[in-house]
Order: C-alpha cells, then structure tokens, then sequence
C-alpha cells in the first residue's frame, strides 16, 4: 500500500501505522519514522510553508525513488504543513518489506531527502519573533549518501 | 491576470522582499526578473541555492525563465523540512 | 525511557509505541522497526528457543551499548520468545531522540545486533515439519558494519 | 545434583543430541565434555561458531571450561533472532 499526504492539521501517527501495517500482509517488518517539533531552547511554535503546486508531486516523486531502489511492499509518507506546536508531529515515514534492511534504509532516504530536497521552509517562533530555520551542512551530506 | 506575471517569494526571500508575492509586467525573463525584484532579493537570487519554478516547473538552468502573461512564478530558497 | 522486555506471549507494538513516545517529552524524533512472522512459503509457525540466564541480560548489554554509541533519550526494546504464527509480531526496538539520525541508526544497529548476536534461535514449521534457520552471510556482514 | 553436570544443546544442537540436556559426572572438562557428548555435537563444538557458556557467562576461550557439580554448561550455536 503507497499512501503519500501532505496535511495542513494535526495528525496521529499511531492511528495511521496500524492500519498501515494490516494493509501489507505478509511483510517481514516495518520500519517507521516519526518526527516532532522539538520542545526547548525557548520555541513556542514552528510553522511549515511549502509551494503547493510543487509540493505534493515532489513527495510522490520521492516515494517513485524509494520503490526503485529498495523492495518495498508499502510506503507511507505523511507530512505536516502550517503552524505546529511542540509535541506535535511534522512527519511519518514508514516502510513496509520482506527484510528490515530494506524497511530500514527506505525510511532512512525517504527522511533525508524530506529534509533537504522537499519544498519546504522551517520557522521557529521564539520570546523575540521568528527565525527561519537554515538546513545545516549535515542536511546535505545525510542526503548525499544515497547519490551512489 | 493578462499581461502580468506574478512572483511568490518563498520561506525566507519573503523576509527580504517585504511582501509574499508581487506583480510584474509580462513577458518577464531573468534579466527582467533580477532587475525588477527587491536588491537584497536579486543578491540571493544569484546564489546556486535558490531555485526557480515557472508555471508549475523548476527550471534546471533558471538562467533561461521566460515568464509569459498569467505564469507564476516562484523564487525557492533552500529548503529545510522534516 | 529505558525498557527491555523479553516476552513470551503475544504483544501490540502499537500499544508499546504512544506510551514509549510520550515518556520522552522533548524528543526530536523517533524510530520504530517492528519485525513480524513473514507468511508464505508454506510456513505454518515459527518458534524462537533462548536460554534464559544469557538472554535478558545480553540484550540489556547491547541497550548500554546503544545508549553509549548514540544520543539517545529512551529506548524501547522487546523480543519475543516461544511459538508464534505468521503476521504476530517477533520484535519491536523504538529509539526516541533529539536528532533523527541516532534514532534511526541505533533501531538499526539494535536489530542488527539482535538478529546476530542475541542468543534466540529460530526454526519454523512447514508442511514437512521444523526447520532449524540458520543466520545468513548478510546479517553478520549487516552486524559488522558497526565495528569501527 | 551434587557429583553431576547439566549439558543444555541449544537450538540445532539438540536436534543433533537427540535431546535438550544430558548429565554427566562432575567435574568435566573442555576434553571430557568433547568425549561425553554424541559425536555429531563434538564435530560441532570444534567450529569456532559454537560457543559454551557455563554457570551463566559465555565463556571466552571454550576450552578452558572446568564445570563443577551443580554447574549448568550451555552449548550455543549460531544465533538467529530478530
């Protein structure tokens, strides 16, 4: 099962794995990634912008990428765009395949490239304003890793 | 819309434009587009990092956008999602 | 959160999984593999034999060995024991972290390790009986990559 | 239990013993241990992928085992878990 989103209101990873997981019978393991607006450091809230006639394709593109390269029996990507709050979650990747490796390294490519090549932009609201968050050097060479 | 093309400025560029998009008289190519946008705009711009889609598509070498009336057209920094 | 379990009844990762994440207020990220009985090939069951006084605390071993290699805010590994049937769950290691990437590499690096260095083993029952599984040429080449 | 060892064949090994455990006489030694068992087991001990643990730690040079009465030895084939 590929189910690929992009969502402008809070999510609930959980309710979105088990089903997930059942709709891919005969699977060896599933691997899934969940990532949340981090708390502390004074961040109050994050907000997500994206450009939507480019966003959702980039993803279903991605997901084209994962299946060419890993043996995959089901992907499901979930993105959160919009104003979130510490806690809440920005992302779910989860993989589902015969053997963990693939499971594994799926959600492990899917997740670098969300974060340096999809068409969003990341900003922290802190006690004195917003502050657009800046990819970092490890960003790129995460993701660069997988250009083999 | 006829006649103009619109340009978005995304995440941070809309920090620097002062405004999230503006409206410029079409046709609009690259030459057109660094002078018509906001200096400090025109300066990221020229960066590798900042992509340009026309119409729906990122151009690979924005060096040749041709923005014809009704195209929009999006300035792209770089990203950081996830 | 630190939580080890060696079990011998069937279990829900799902219902292992909110709790886990919600003992770890402030994490960046989290990274969960589930392994489960693969169906196919004929296979009716599977049963996973270990010797008690080694395993438990081998596996309690190799979490202070993620713990020390990673950056790690909670760890959730659980393995069952005993006989199951295809699509029950075998494995579940969920890692909660600050950054994705120590979350994601010490899940991988936790199966890695479970999958060849934990004292289980495995046979599974076809329509001509028990078949003893042996540990294939990849997953001590799959455990080795952490041997730096 | 007193003047005996417990031998456990783990995994395969009992397939190959034809058991899950034996007793032998107190003490045994990593030459008596070889001896005692079904040979099918002593070619397998002699793989370096076979270890013994006894009294609860895997030992790391199997053939300095010394089991006591009362001692528990482990043989350990491969593993495969996960």
């Amino acid at each position: 099962m590929r189910d690929v989103r992009l969502l402008d209101q809070p999510f609930n990873p959980g309710a979105l794995i088990g089903p997930f997981t059942n709709a891919n019978p005969g699977l060896g393991g599933v691997c899934t990634f969940v990532g949340e607006v981090r708390g502390g450091n004074g961040i109050e809230a994050l907000e997500l912008t994206h450009y939507e006639p480019l966003t959702l394709s980039g993803m279903n593109e991605l997901a084209d990428d994962a299946y060419a390269r890993f043996d995959l029996m089901g992907l499901l990507m979930v993105h959160r765009a919009g104003l979130m709050h510490p806690g809440e979650p920005i992302v779910c990747v989860s993989a589902a395949s015969k053997h963990r490796r693939d499971a594994i390294n799926a959600v492990d490519f899917c997740m670098d490239h969300l974060k340096s090549a999809a068409w969003f932009w990341k900003r922290e609201k802190r006690g004195d304003g917003w502050h657009w968050i800046e990819p970092r050097e490890e960003d790129y060479s995460d993701r660069d890793r997988w250009s083999d | 819309m006829s006649g103009k093309v619109i340009v978005l400025f995304l995440g941070p560029l809309g920090d620097l434009a002062g405004a999230e998009s503006a409206e410029f008289d079409a046709p609009l190519d690259w030459k057109g587009l660094l002078d018509a946008v906001d200096p400090a705009v025109t300066e990221q711009l020229q960066l590798d990092r900042v992509n340009v889609a026309c119409a729906g598509k990122v151009l690979g070498d924005k060096t040749t956008l041709q923005a014809n009336a009704g195209d929009e057209i999006a300035l792209l920094p770089p990203v950081s999602g996830g």
